[in-house]
């Protein structure tokens, strides 16, 4: 497969979301965005066989578009193959075809399917960008379509003011992250003098070993790149402590959150820390990347543990598990992160689904103290979800085990603190995981109408991401550890192994013991504790701190520029008073009565007079003459 | 042909007060065709190089007849030559004073053009002024509001008091040079080895700092915006608030680069502040006019802040002519703020007309009474707060990249504005057209075929400047 | 008879002749007294030596003009001009008062020079220099293209007469016809 | 005593206010006309006292410009009478009071 293919990926569903933006009709436009990816993704599995077969230091592949050349600098375009981002295509096409077909069960009967579908492919489009690029700003640019993308979508249902306030939110919080990110590729620019992340001369971002040299702001050049880089990351892939519009932005459509706030673009965080690893590397960052993960990782378990609403509660575990991301690749490099990024985007996009379709069935209701007993009508929902709920409680020998051992291997290598943090947190998650399926399925139903299976075409993709969420992880381990940089510790310590498997079967079984007999729903739950419920007052941190700063900035500017108008009057007044002074004293009575308009009225009078002789009265006429030639005469003599 | 596309709306509104009443649309609309085709036509043949006019005018006083076209000036004619017959157009049904009225404005559609291609200051100053005569007879006699007058005269006052300081300084300067050529001053300045006071140069920047306007000395500009009818508004945020920052490339930029340099710190940090605080005073601003003018303040600031950085030095930089990327970031920016200011106040206009009304809180799910025209506005909007593969993005990612390697800190502070950009035109998007819809508007009509017509070139080139501003730029290049 | 009494005995002449003819109500009168002025004129013409003057004088004022004045007055006016209520116009009492001050501003100067002009006598040569034969020789040779454009004035004046006088009477009859 | 040129001027100064007296104070048109003449032939005294006292008596320059006086009054006399004429004949009148069109009411 040449580079220049490459391009396609991208641009099929570019070009399905320009086309879809014109079209009425939602089956048309499903139909064809679906195949508009399905394309891709055949590309995307040629474009990652192909990768495959590349050993790790390989060179990478190469495909450069000049995008701008200003003033002796080139400005590039490009995208590049090499594993990770063939595998990050290849997943991100497959999962996100299944999705896309989902969703056109999932929203059949809505009136604006088409222009769902647009947004899904303008997402599809922006998020292969972003794996693909070889260039920093394309990478950026994409990165932004994508943070459009899941605004549009999550405020997709938009005359719910919840969910346009939520894409709002989603979208401001993601971009002071950006900002971060753009300033971090403005210093890259001004240091490297290139965007491009590898290039044939070697000289691209990655290929520079000299920026540790470098100083800006008075550390390395590295460190300042590779902080402001993870901004980006944090806000993007909803670390703490910008993680707050990730649980907000489950307001949109389910097959939105699967797709986007699970599988692919909150990963986009993760994995530009990857791409970008040896900045992080040289810049010595990659301890605080580890750190705020497994802060992340714990904090998110812990209010999940609190919360009734389905979505909500994969949404924080979603948060949590990004974090355990961001400790892989701190703490065991990109190969571990990245698996664990891989494998969690099946299982969890299943559980999503799985979770759309649980909603569905029971007609729109995402409390799970109103659900209970949905085992018997959705047995295919069920089998789904409970996979999924395996991997993500990393059971053993399902994707997740495999991908969360490794992470813990290496936190307990490089950084043991952070193992005990991670370890805690896959503790909990287990327990909220197995708090939820308590709540969910075994039981009688509590809501109001009866549920029901959903159709096939919701119900097959989840089975299909049922077997990857089971199998990835013993089928791909090998290979992935090994084509991705960065090693991971062979052979795993005996603590390690046993501390995985007891968290995630004791984390299951203190759930099973603490919600076994309960009657669930009537009576108080005893881990939804008061901070796990109110997820720690962030938002109403953030409220207080944060907007009333930004209030506090608005009000400022606001009043100055009331003041500045305040001070525009009183030069006015101020003139307007001098020109008073100067009309009363100066105008009005020297000049107006005395010069002005006592002239005026003289003249008046005079022109009275002298017009009284034009009255056409000929001899009259005469007279004036002659008294002219009599005054000029005497002025001749006068002079004389 | 330079001298024809200026002069041909001046010919136009001669013709107009002579004609017939309801002919005095089309002869509007043809003076501004002719001078846009007269400037496609430029632009085509148009090589990077310097096209010039030059007649002997007053001999005794070196002013000659100068017009010309290069890398400086060749955009942002583009721009007044494209928005003059759209701003004709939307107000093909103006039905008040017609004669009045599109006299005017074609008389302002010269004053655009001749300001944007005279390189001699004694007609440059007079098209400067022209320009802004028919503004504020246009604003005082077809506005809408009620303060327009107050509006009105606040405009030209501060304008005018610009003005004034910027002719003091050029007569300052003309007597120390005897030129009053653009192109020139700079090699006669260093040839006769004028030391040219700082005086000087604050005058002259007076008056374009006003016109840009850079803070404290914007107040005039939002009631402007509010009070001026719409075509008016687009030639005044789409146009002539490039005046400034044209005149800011022109002038302050080849004629004074030490004191530039000098005083760089003082501009990057006045721009700093204007980015923030116009991105600060939008955030609470309900009237979607006055949101947008205080959008206007903050985005024509980066222009500026661009600009500062020209005067900041690039020793030992890895980035090859980080200059000339904040000098063709400047100029795209203009390029790209006035296609997407222009369209959106066209947008809040059209909204205005049909709701009664401007206020960002009295609408409300929009989106679904009216997806066209939310199409629309999302799509104006995301230019505006700089999304990627959009014009905006293109230009301040150039502004940026050019200023963050001399200037990092005031360039990383001025990212803040980016942000706060965001909230208030999210916000505005979400007040307008998200949310329940609001009963008194369940049946506004959506955008007309011919309202799509009008806005088409603009997001056209809106798409085209972002995804491939490569055509773009080759007319802002300068080759020697 | 000297000369000093003929001067006054026609300046006498004159200056009644002159205002009889200005003040009479009958304008008939007046158009006599006013040749009687001019003849009285032309003996001072004559007392000058100047006696082609005088009789170019008697010649066109005493004979044309006269004759032409009284037919005018007799064209147009009541003769006695008796249905006037007055024949003063309005304010001429400022009429005479400036005429009064005309008169004093011309016999200033003239009264000032007095000691000047006093001995200046007239030359006896000039009876032969002021011969008729020498006047047409004058007139001749350098005034010749004066004395064309003259003649070109007395022919457009006479048409212009003719027309003025005749072009009413044509409005008049247009106006009788309609 | 003897003649001297101030007693011609003095009388020419007379007649010519005689007459002024007469065109301002009269009401009729040809009593103007004819005041008119009266100013034309005081010039006139004027014209040949002072060639008959000047110096340079043999140039002749006094009877010259009084023939053309005399040729120019005569025209304007014929003029003025048929104006007189086209007047009376528009107006009825030749009372200069009553015409007074060239008052703008």
């Amino acid at each position: 497969m040449t580079t220049e293919k490459l391009a396609l990926i991208p641009l099929l569903p570019l070009l399905a979301a320009a086309v879809t933006s014109f079209m009425r009709d939602g089956k048309r436009a499903s139909i064809f965005a679906i195949a508009a990816l399905l394309v891709s993704c055949v590309l995307s599995l040629i474009a990652f066989n192909e990768a495959w077969g590349m050993a790790a230091d390989d060179k990478p592949k190469l495909f450069t578009i000049p995008w701008l050349a200003i003033g002796g600098t080139a400005i590039n375009f490009g995208f590049v193959l090499n594993p990770l981002t063939g595998a990050m295509a290849a997943m991100v096409t497959f999962v996100g075809s299944l999705i896309f077909i989902y969703s056109a069960g999932y929203m059949s009967h809505d009136k604006r399917m088409a222009r769902f579908f647009c947004y899904l492919s303008l997402f599809a489009a922006g998020m292969l960008g972003v794996v693909l690029a070889n260039s920093l700003i394309l990478f950026f640019m994409c990165w932004e379509v994508v943070g459009v993308a899941s605004y549009l979508l999550i405020s997709f249902w938009n005359h719910k003011p919840e969910a346009a306030a939520a894409g709002k939110k989603a979208f401001i919080v993601t971009r002071v992250g950006d900002m971060g990110f753009f300033i971090g590729i403005l210093l890259v620019f001004k240091v490297t003098g290139t965007l491009d992340f590898y290039t044939e001369a070697e000289n691209g971002i990655l290929q520079q070993y000299d920026l540790n040299s470098q100083m800006a702001f008075g550390f390395s050049a590295a460190t300042v790149i590779s902080f402001l880089l993870f901004v980006g990351a944090v806000g993007k892939s909803g670390q703490i402590p910008l993680h707050v519009w990730l649980p907000d932005a489950m307001e949109g459509p389910t097959p939105v959150s699967a797709l986007i706030h699970a599988a692919t673009m909150v990963a986009a965080g993760v994995f530009l820390v990857a791409r970008t690893f040896p900045l992080f590397e040289a810049g010595g960052m990659l301890p605080l990347v580890a750190w705020v993960g497994a802060i992340t990782a714990l904090v998110a378990a812990f209010i999940a543990l609190g919360q009734y609403d389905l979505k909500r509660i994969l949404a924080y575990s979603t948060v949590s598990q990004l974090g355990l991301m961001m400790v892989g690749i701190g703490a065991a490099g990109v190969s571990v992160g990245m698996f664990h990024l891989l494998t969690h985007a099946f299982f969890k996009a299943l559980l999503f689904l799985g979770a759309g379709s649980i909603i569905l069935g029971c007609h729109d209701e995402q409390d799970i103290r109103k659900m209970g007993g949905l085992a018997k009508p959705m047995p295919l929902t069920t089998i789904a979800y409970l996979c999924g709920t395996l991997a993500l409680v990393a059971f053993p020998f399902t994707s997740g085990f495999f991908s969360k051992d490794e992470i813990l291997a290496g936190a307990w290598a490089n950084n043991q603190p952070v193992f005990w943090v991670a370890a805690l947190a896959s503790l909990l998650t287990a327990v909220y995981m197995t708090r939820q399926c308590m709540y969910v399925f075994p039981g009688t139903y509590r809501g109001e109408h009866a549920p029901h299976e959903s159709p096939k075409i919701m119900t097959v993709p989840l089975l299909i991401l049922s077997v990857f969420a089971l199998g990835l992880g013993a089928l791909a381990r090998g290979s992935i550890l090994e084509l991705f940089p960065g090693k991971p510790v062979t052979p795993h310590p005996g603590t390690v192994v046993a501390v995985s498997i007891a968290v995630a079967l004791g984390g299951i079984a203190l759930g099973f013991l603490i919600y076994r007999g309960r009657a669930i729903g009537q009576t108080a739950d005893p881990l939804a504790l008061k901070p796990f419920e109110r997820k720690f007052w962030f938002d109403e941190i953030y409220e207080a701190t944060v907007g009333r700063l930004w209030t506090l900035f608005t009000i400022i500017s606001e009043q100055l520029n009331a003041l500045l108008l305040f001070i525009r009057d009183l030069a006015v007044e101020v003139a307007s008073r001098i020109g008073t002074g100067f009309a009363i004293g100066g105008d009005r009575k020297l000049i107006d009565s005395l010069a002005f308009d006592g002239m005026c009225a003289r003249l008046r009078f005079a022109g009275r007079t002298v017009t009284r002789p034009q009255n056409g009265f000929l001899p009259g006429y005469l007279r004036l003459i002659a008294l002219g030639a009599v005054l000029l005469t005497a002025l001749v003599l006068w002079a004389k | 042909m330079i001298t024809a596309l200026t002069l041909a709306p001046l010919v136009a509104a001669i013709l107009i007060l002579a004609m017939p009443t309801q002919r005095a649309r089309a002869v509007a609309m043809a003076g501004a065709l002719v001078s846009f085709a007269l400037t496609a036509w430029l632009l085509l043949q148009f090589d990077g190089k310097l096209t010039e006019v030059k007649v002997s005018w007053i001999e005794d006083l070196g002013i000659d007849y100068h017009v010309g076209l290069d890398g400086t000036n060749a955009l942002v004619l583009l721009l007044a030559a494209l928005l003059a017959p759209i701003a004709v157009w939307i107000s093909w049904g103006h039905s008040d004073r017609p004669k009045t009225y599109f006299a005017l404005l074609s008389l302002q559609f010269t004053g655009l053009f001749g300001t944007f291609t005279a390189l001699n200051f004694f007609h440059w100053f007079i098209y400067w002024e022209l320009a802004l005569v028919p503004a504020f007879f246009l604003i005082k006699l077809f506005g809408k509001s009620e303060d327009r007058h107050k509006a009105a005269i606040n405009f030209v006052l501060f304008t005018v008091l610009g003005s004034v300081a910027m002719l003091l300084g050029f007569i300052f300067l003309y007597q120390a040079t005897d030129s009053f050529n653009f192109i020139k001053l700079p090699g006669v300045i260093e040839e006769k080895n004028v030391e040219v006071s700082s005086l000087i140069f604050v005058a002259i920047l007076a008056g374009l700092w006003v016109k840009v306007p850079l803070a404290p000395l914007h107040i005039w500009q939002a009631p402007v915006y509010a009070a001026a009818p719409t075509p008016v508004v687009i030639l005044l945020t789409g146009v002539m608030s490039k005046m400034g920052v044209y005149g800011l490339l022109r002038l302050i930029v080849p004629i004074f680069p030490d004191q530039l340099s000098q005083h760089a710190d003082m501009l990057l940090g006045f721009a700093l502040l204007t980015i923030l605080w116009g991105a600060f005073l939008a955030l609470r601003q309900t009237d979607l006019k006055k949101l947008l003018a205080f959008s206007s303040l903050n985005h024509v600031a980066y222009c500026v802040l661009g600009i500062g950085a020209l005067g900041v030095a690039t020793t030992g930089l890895k980035i090859e002519g980080a200059h000339e990327l904040a000098r063709q970031g400047v100029i795209l920016q203009m390029f790209a703020h006035g296609l997407s200011a222009a369209g959106l106040f066209y947008l809040v206009g059209l909204l205005e007309q049909r709701a009664g009304h401007r206020n960002r809180d009295g609408f409300g799910g929009l989106c679904s009474v009216t997806p066209r025209f939310a199409a629309m506005f999302y799509i104006l909007t995301f230019c505006s707060l700089g999304l990627p593969f959009l014009a905006g993005f293109a230009a301040e990612f150039l502004i940026f990249s050019g200023s963050f390697a001399v200037a990092p800190k005031v360039t990383a502070m001025a990212t803040l504005g980016l942000l706060a950009t965001a909230v208030f035109l999210m916000t505005m998007l979400q007040r307008v057209f998200t949310g329940p819809v609001n009963e008194q508007h369940q049946s506004m009509p959506d955008l007309t075929r011919n309202e799509i017509l009008i806005l088409t070139p603009i997001l056209i080139l809106v798409f085209w400047a972002g995804i491939y501003p490569k055509t773009w730029l080759a007319f802002s290049q300068t080759m020697p | 008879m000297n000369e000093v009494t003929a001067f006054w005995i026609l300046a006498a002449i004159s200056v009644i002749g002159a205002l009889v003819a200005v003040r009479k109500r009958n304008l008939v009168h007046g158009v006599f007294a006013l040749l009687v002025f001019f003849a009285g004129l032309a003996g001072l013409f004559l007392l000058l030596l100047a006696e082609f003057i005088a009789v170019v004088q008697i010649l066109v004022y005493a004979g044309a003009v006269g004759i032409l004045i009284l037919f005018a007055i007799m064209l147009t006016d009541r003769v006695t001009g008796k249905d006037a209520f007055r024949v003063t116009s309005r304010g001429s009492f400022w009429g005479a008062i400036i005429a009064l001050a005309v008169f004093l501003v011309i016999l200033l100067p003239t009264i000032r020079e007095i000691p000047l002009i006093e001995n200046a006598t007239p030359k006896d040569m000039i009876v032969e220099q002021s011969s008729v034969k020498e006047l047409g020789t004058k007139l001749i040779e350098p005034y010749i293209v004066t004395i064309e454009v003259l003649a070109l004035l007395l022919t457009a004046a006479l048409i212009g007469a003719v027309t003025a006088a005749q072009g009413g009477r044509a409005s008049e009859k247009g106006e009788n016809t309609e | 005593m003897t003649l001297a040129l101030h007693h011609y001027l003095i009388l020419a100064a007379v007649l010519f206010c005689i007459g002024l007296l007469g065109a301002f104070s009269r009401r009729n048109a040809v009593v103007v006309l004819f005041s008119v003449e009266i100013m034309l032939n005081a010039a006139n005294l004027n014209f040949i006292a002072f060639w008959r006292f000047g110096t340079n008596p043999e140039l002749l320059h006094g009877p010259l410009f009084t023939l053309f006086t005399i040729a120019v009054a005569a025209a304007e006399v014929a003029v003025g009478l048929a104006l007189v004429i086209a007047v009376y004949r528009h107006f009825r009148s030749v009372d200069l009071e009553s015409l007074d069109t060239l008052k703008e009411e």
